[in-house]
């Protein structure tokens, strides 16, 4: 873990420390919310939309998002779409190859919790949060691109929340 | 393994040309993107997003008769409705709860609803950081469909007793339909203030 | 073109005792057939000139509760006609010769039923989990008393 | 000219590896470091991988590697000739004429032989 | 406006201080390299931050989209908030990999494409050194990158990583050929390899290369933008079959170098393009430095313009596209100006 | 599994493409045996999305199947409505009113053509093309107001009904369509002007990945994939439904059957789609939009067979009722089911570039395999 963490312990007994702390938090913070590469993946009807939310019309790239297709270069994975039990090792082990910090979305019902294949079905994993870790969940079925897009902003803004001091303690179990 | 395509050199450069040409008509043309959180469209009047509760216009009261309806019509089982018969052999809700995360969005619950009770809204923000929130309790669904605009139709009658309910079966009950209005997704900049959905709430 | 009644008479006269023409509502033309001659009827069907029925346009598992119906579409893109055929085998250790010897695209129809109905297709050369995870241990899930973990039906409303 | 011109060259590699290793030394303060045995596999489209990618390969490659590495060479006898030819005059055109026909003609060979045909 | 009057200053300060300090004067000399080498890293990191903008912004409106908007003013943020995140991510070495040549991968790519900037010549007077091999210096130090992501590919031990390592080599090798025949054409012309000397033949507009020389600047152009591994040559890593290609298995700030470079690599070719066919920085009016820049801008421009208009070759296709059909031609230019420019 | 992995010393090797990966379209996982850049063999591993659709609807009534049914091909939802209903319709006899066909054959043919704009734009992505990819979804985001405005969802429609369709078009709906396939065409001109006669695009496309007649209708190709190899079969003119055959329309064909073949049949029944909506547009009656319906609605025991031509070939619904107001199995039969089975018949020899292709090519949707 990089000792950056510890910075803010280190600089509060500097005057003025606080300030210079709180300002690179900001740029680190800011930084990371704008500029999240998505990970290339969709399984069903919600990755169509993943889609038109990153085409002409609604256009990932103005919030700097864009998609790279190896997840080790990859900050923001949307689960877009039904995850099934077949699927879902598959699932958590390109979410375990992803480089940190790392965000997900569930997007759309099936990612929440198997959604409109809650019931009656044998194969759908019921809610991929119970494989890793999420930050947003996204109801729709599927979710329109604005949804999507609103939920790209919650995540934005849980990363601006993020405290330096918070980076050591390992976020997500 | 097949033969390789001949090509002809002087229609191939024509043609990588040609392409060029529309790349570069393109680049001058006008972007077509919605600047979302700043700029909306306009939904149309049918769109269906959040589910809500919707109550009477003068009263405040949930239009709701528990009925049963829409969770019989639900295709899958995203509603669940609590309910006990009252002194006056009417049933009253006990709760009434639509998880989102299990909703298809199909709109059967609306069109099976006989009462303008049930309702989907163009509304579609509500990513949530938190899987709980996302059932959403009746008080909730009220207060969400306390601004919604309906037409009240003239279907309401006096509750049916549920057991003669037919077992719901949506392509018998002709929704009733608002008048179709602004079919035409325009970018209609809102002018006040939603600039940025807001961070909290659910 | 052969035409409903024909075609039903055709087969029953050559494979007679084994193949019955069937009455489905709504009326199609439809044949049942002994499992033991599938792929003699098969055979026949995409080698005959009047039928060249050779385009499968799938095959159906159905669980009847007291045996496992299996239902093959066929139909020729040539003479533009279609038969139903149906056959019956066991619901437990149920076996029946794989027809994908005649028709390719048969062998990914088989390996579905045989996973989700727990039909055996013998000679079959690819018989493997599928559709299912590869640890799948829950037997054969289409069939109708089916239960299985993480399996919850949808409440009746009351 | 002398060497001293090729100072700044040494200079810039210099500059260039240093300033690699210093961001990523700096970086080093900054990033998480969580490695955990699935991160570290080899990642191979959500699945586990099937045996090492250090195997032998494909022998094509080596063959286009030789052919550069004739053809570059002969290339390089070419500067000189290009930086004189004009103080050489006519002949030294005869000269790179029958230069380059020896190239021209290894390639043709090359391609007949079927050589730059990379399946 | 030009730069010239400046470096003469930074250097009598240089030479005052050292003789101040009482140190040799060569000592001034080595400082004002490293300035200079420092101030172009400086112009480097500009440069990429620009071009990735540029890219994006461009993309987008060929696609009728806006690209990058939310970070500054228009995006122009962007680039560096992609970079300071870079920093922040984790640096995951596999376990499979070897760990030295994944290390050193990156460094090799960035620092031969950098060291390449040493005799670009950004404006009259302005040029790290004047080589008197300078064209020759580039051809070959840049030939470093195809080492780098082989490297890269091979140490990775991942098929993916390795398919994409093979095919830039490969290909950035075979390109070489009619690349270097192409330069041929202008060295004969000008009797020199200086970059220098190279930009001062081309006085006037009429005198640009580009106008004796058409057929050598379009096989420039292709080989070019073959040897950067872009579109319609950008098989080493293409998404849809490699997924990422030679660098599938890197993360954090080692990837980033390796996109750095990708950038270098495309400012370096269309600069060469500008110096060897486009004049340089010769023009009149604007100063020189900002003549080259605006100049070496329109050829990245049209980079880009093809990478967002065709589709991608396959690498069979490319190969014999090289050495069947780019070679030929390379040589036919040669003959035909070993006619025409007879001394 | 039988396949052994490959010795140290072989040049073979093997490598999973997929379940994540950008030209598999979704959770396919093809598992390549290669030799350098050319395959050996290929192996396609599905069930990644397999989502028993077939065991949900068991458990559902008539009404309540159709929004599950519109998740198991999402980009034709149409077609997948409406498969299910003209199998229940014909089950149940159900009488459908002119204007609701018209309406039905509308959606239809504007979700066909919203379908091949997507298969355009992730083909030409695939061969590395990234531009007209945008261009496309930009002339489907129109298509998705059309529907969002008439059904209320962009994706999943539960449109079509047994007896009819839901809702009535609104008012706007005519002219704004009439606008959209009066500058289709011209939108069409535009991609071919990129990519049909571009050398690039020839080369990577011509002579690659042939599908033969035979292998086309031995392994049950159908809808372009099986036009492409030259077999003139269209279930809307062989098999007729709805109101098909009161359109005049071409069946283009290809001749060889490779990927450009297959590309062209696509690109020229955009073209046909698009005349068809606008002959339906132009003769569309006045009248009902529905039947009505008794309020249970319990077809009688009977079983039925409906298919339909969908954008990815022939779509069938096996509906098997026992009188009760659920039915008692639906099978489900999609075009990308066969065409992915095709795949290790095609694949050996390719390279994996060609193999890209001729994926994008064949145009698979993966629920439609997986259900």
């Amino acid at each position: 873990m990089g000792i950056i963490s510890k910075l803010p312990v280190y600089m509060e007994n500097v005057p003025g420390g606080t300030i210079v702390t709180t300002s690179l938090e900001k740029v680190l913070n800011e930084s990371r919310a704008s500029s999240l590469w998505y990970l290339l993946f969709g399984t069903a009807c919600c990755a169509i939309e993943m889609m038109c939310a990153g085409a002409s019309r609604y256009d990932f790239d103005r919030f700097g998002m864009f998609f790279r297709a190896s997840p080790r270069q990859a900050d923001l994975m949307f689960v877009a779409g039904t995850i099934s039990h077949k699927m879902a090792p598959r699932v958590k082990l390109l979410y375990e190859q992803m480089a940190e910090p790392r965000y997900v979305i569930a997007m759309g019902g099936c990612a929440c919790s198997g959604g409109p294949f809650y019931y009656d079905s044998y194969a759908v994993l019921k809610g991929v949060d119970k494989i890793i870790p999420v930050d947003v969940f996204l109801p729709g079925c599927p979710p329109r691109p604005e949804s999507l897009m609103e939920a790209c902003i919650k995540v934005q803004q849980k990363v601006k929340k993020e405290k330096l001091q918070d980076w050591s303690s390992d976020r997500r179990g | 393994m097949p033969t390789a395509y001949k090509l002809n050199p002087i229609s191939g450069i024509k043609n990588l040309l040609i392409g060029l040409w529309v790349t570069l008509r393109h680049l001058f043309s006008k972007s077509i993107t919605l600047q979302y959180p700043t700029e909306r469209w306009e939904m149309p009047e049918r769109s269906r997003g959040v589910v809500v509760l919707l109550s009477d216009k003068e009263t405040g009261d949930l239009n709701c008769t528990a009925c049963i309806l829409c969770a019989k019509a639900c295709p899958v089982g995203a509603i669940r409705i609590e309910r006990h018969r009252g002194d006056d052999k009417r049933w009253k809700l006990d709760s009434f709860s639509i998880d989102n995360t299990i909703c298809c969005y199909c709109g059967l619950c609306q069109e099976a609803c006989n009462f303008d009770a049930i309702k989907l809204t163009p509304k579609y923000e509500f990513s949530s950081y938190d899987k709980a929130s996302l059932i959403y309790d009746v008080n909730r669904l009220q207060d969400l469909g306390r601004d919604v605009d309906y037409v009240p139709t003239a279907k309401k009658a006096a509750p049916k007793p549920v057991a003669a309910a037919p077992a719901g079966d949506a392509a018998t009950a002709v929704a009733p339909q608002a008048p179709a209005a602004e079919p035409t997704p325009t970018v209609a900049p809102m002018p006040e203030k939603p600039v940025e959905p807001k961070g909290e709430g659910e | 073109m052969a035409d409903h009644d024909s075609i039903l008479k055709l087969l029953t006269e050559r494979f007679p005792g084994k193949v019955s023409a069937l009455e489905l509502t709504p009326a199609q033309t439809a044949v049942s057939v002994e499992a033991a001659s599938i792929v003699e009827l098969f055979t026949f069907l995409v080698e005959s000139a009047d039928l060249k029925m050779n385009y499968l346009s799938t095959i159906t598992g159905i669980d009847r509760t007291d045996h496992i119906e299996i239902v093959y579409f066929v139909s020729s893109l040539e003479h533009k006609h279609m038969l139903t055929i149906k056959t019956k085998v066991d619901r437990i250790g149920g076996k029946i010769e794989s027809i994908q010897h005649i028709i390719p695209a048969a062998n990914w129809f088989e390996r579905e039923v045989w996973e989700l109905y727990g039909v055996d297709f013998v000679n079959h050369p690819d018989l493997r989990r599928f559709l299912l995870p590869d640890d799948w241990d829950q037997g054969n899930p289409m069939l109708r008393d089916w239960d299985g973990r993480d399996f919850i039906r949808m409440p009746e409303v009351q | 000219m002398n060497l001293d011109s090729f100072a700044p060259v040494g200079i810039f590699l210099t500059l260039g590896i240093v300033f690699v290793l210093v961001t990523l030394a700096i970086a080093k303060l900054i990033r998480p470091h969580r490695p955990s045995d699935a991160k570290l596999a080899s990642y191979e489209c959500g699945e586990q991988p099937i045996g090492t990618a250090w195997i032998q390969y494909n022998p094509r490659f080596y063959i286009f590697a030789l052919l550069f590495v004739i053809f570059d060479v002969e290339v390089i006898f070419l500067f000189p000739w290009a930086v004189a030819y004009q103080s050489l005059g006519f002949f030294a055109l005869i000269e790179m004429l029958i230069f380059i026909g020896i190239l021209v003609i290894g390639l043709a060979w090359a391609w007949k032989k079927g050589v730059l045909k990379w399946a | 406006m030009e730069l010239t009057p400046l470096f003469q200053w930074i250097d009598t300060q240089l030479i005052s201080l050292v003789e101040w300090l009482g140190l040799p004067i060569w000592f001034a000399e080595l400082l004002e390299m490293v300035l200079a080498a420092v101030a172009v890293l400086l112009m480097a990191f500009l440069i990429v931050l620009f071009l990735v903008w540029w890219e994006r912004k461009l993309s987008g409106h060929f696609q009728q989209r806006l690209g990058p908007m939310r970070t500054g003013w228009h995006g122009w943020l962007q680039t560096i908030a992609d970079g300071l995140k870079l920093f922040q991510k984790e640096d995951i070495i596999p376990t499979n990999v070897d760990r030295k040549v994944f290390f050193w991968a990156p460094v090799v790519c960035f620092a031969s494409s950098y060291a390449a900037f040493a005799v670009i010549p950004w404006g009259e007077g302005v040029i790290p050194t004047d080589l008197n091999i300078g064209i020759l210096y580039i051809l070959s130090i840049t030939t470093f990158v195809v080492i780098s992501l082989l490297m890269a590919g091979w140490s990775s031990n991942n098929k993916y990583a390795l398919l994409g390592g093979m095919r830039s080599a490969a290909q950035i090798v075979s390109y070489e050929v009619p690349l270097t025949l192409s330069v041929l054409g202008v060295i004969m012309m000008t009797q020199s390899l200086s970059m220098v000397a190279i930009v001062e033949a081309q006085e006037s507009v009429f005198s640009w290369f580009i106008w004796r020389q058409p057929l050598g600047f379009a096989i420039y152009l292709v080989a070019a933008v073959a040897e950067t591994n872009r579109a319609p040559f950008d098989i080493p890593e293409a998404e849809q079959e490699l997924v990422a290609g030679f660098n599938i298995e890197y993360s954090g700030m080692k990837f980033a170098m390796f996109f750095l470079a990708e950038f270098l690599n495309l400012f370096l070719v269309s600069a060469i393009a500008t110096t060897l066919f486009l004049g340089g920085w010769q023009g009149p009016f604007l100063p020189s430095w900002l003549w080259f820049i605006l100049k070496t801008t329109f050829v990245i421009f049209v980079i880009i313009w093809f990478k967002w208009t065709y589709p991608r070759l396959r690498v069979d296709q490319l190969m014999e596209f090289c050495w069947k059909v780019l070679l030929p031609l390379a040589f036919l230019n040669l003959i035909i100006s070993g006619f025409l420019f007879r001394g | 599994m039988n396949e052994a992995t490959p010795s140290q010393y072989s040049e073979e090797f093997e490598v999973n493409m997929g379940p994540q990966h950008p030209s598999t379209h979704g959770v396919l996982r093809l598992m390549l045996r290669m030799n350098g850049e050319n395959i050996v063999r290929a192996t396609p591993y599905i069930g990644y999305l397999h989502r028993a659709i077939e065991k949900i609807c068991e458990n559902r009534t008539y009404a309540q199947c159709i929004p599950l049914l519109d998740r198991f091909e999402y980009v034709t939802s149409m077609a997948s409505e409406e498969v299910f209903v003209l199998a229940t319709e014909r089950l149940a006899a159900v009488e459908v009113p002119e204007r609701a066909e018209y309406l039905r054959v509308i959606m239809l043919e504007f979700n066909r053509i919203a379908s091949h704009l997507i298969f355009l734009g992730t083909f030409s992505l695939d061969l590395g093309a990234i531009t007209p990819f945008l261009y496309c979804l930009r002339e489907r985001e129109q298509i998705m107001d059309l529907f969002e405005m008439t059904s209320g969802q962009r994706l999943t429609y539960n449109y079509i009904r047994v007896g009819g369709v839901a809702y009535d078009i609104p008012e706007d709906f005519l002219p704004l369509a009439r606008k959209f396939v009066d500058t289709f065409q011209h939108r069409i001109d535009d991609y071919e002007a990129i990519l049909t006669q571009n050398p690039i695009f020839l080369a990577r496309t011509k002579n690659v990945g042939i599908i033969s007649k035979d292998i086309a209708v031995n392994y049950a190709a159908s809808g372009p994939v099986l036009r492409a190899s030259g077999v003139k079969w269209d279930l809307r003119r062989d098999d007729p439904y709805s109101i098909y055959d009161r359109f005049k329309f071409d069946i283009p064909t290809g001749t060889v059957g490779d990927t450009w073949d297959r590309y062209m049949v696509r690109v020229q029944e955009m073209r046909q789609s698009n005349e068809i909506v606008r002959q339906a547009l132009d003769q569309l009656p006045q009248g009902d939009y529905k039947t009505k319906m008794k309020a249970v609605f319990k077809p009688p025991v009977g079983e039925c067979y409906a298919r339909i031509e969908n954008a990815r070939g022939e779509m069938g619904c096996h509906i098997i009722s026992d009188g009760s107001t659920k039915p008692y199995r639906v099978k489900l039969r999609g075009g990308s089911f066969c065409h992915t089975q095709l795949i290790p018949a095609i694949a050996p020899g390719m390279m994996i570039a060609d193999l890209v292709a001729t994926f994008a090519s064949l145009d698979v949707i993966l629920p439609e395999v997986d259900r």
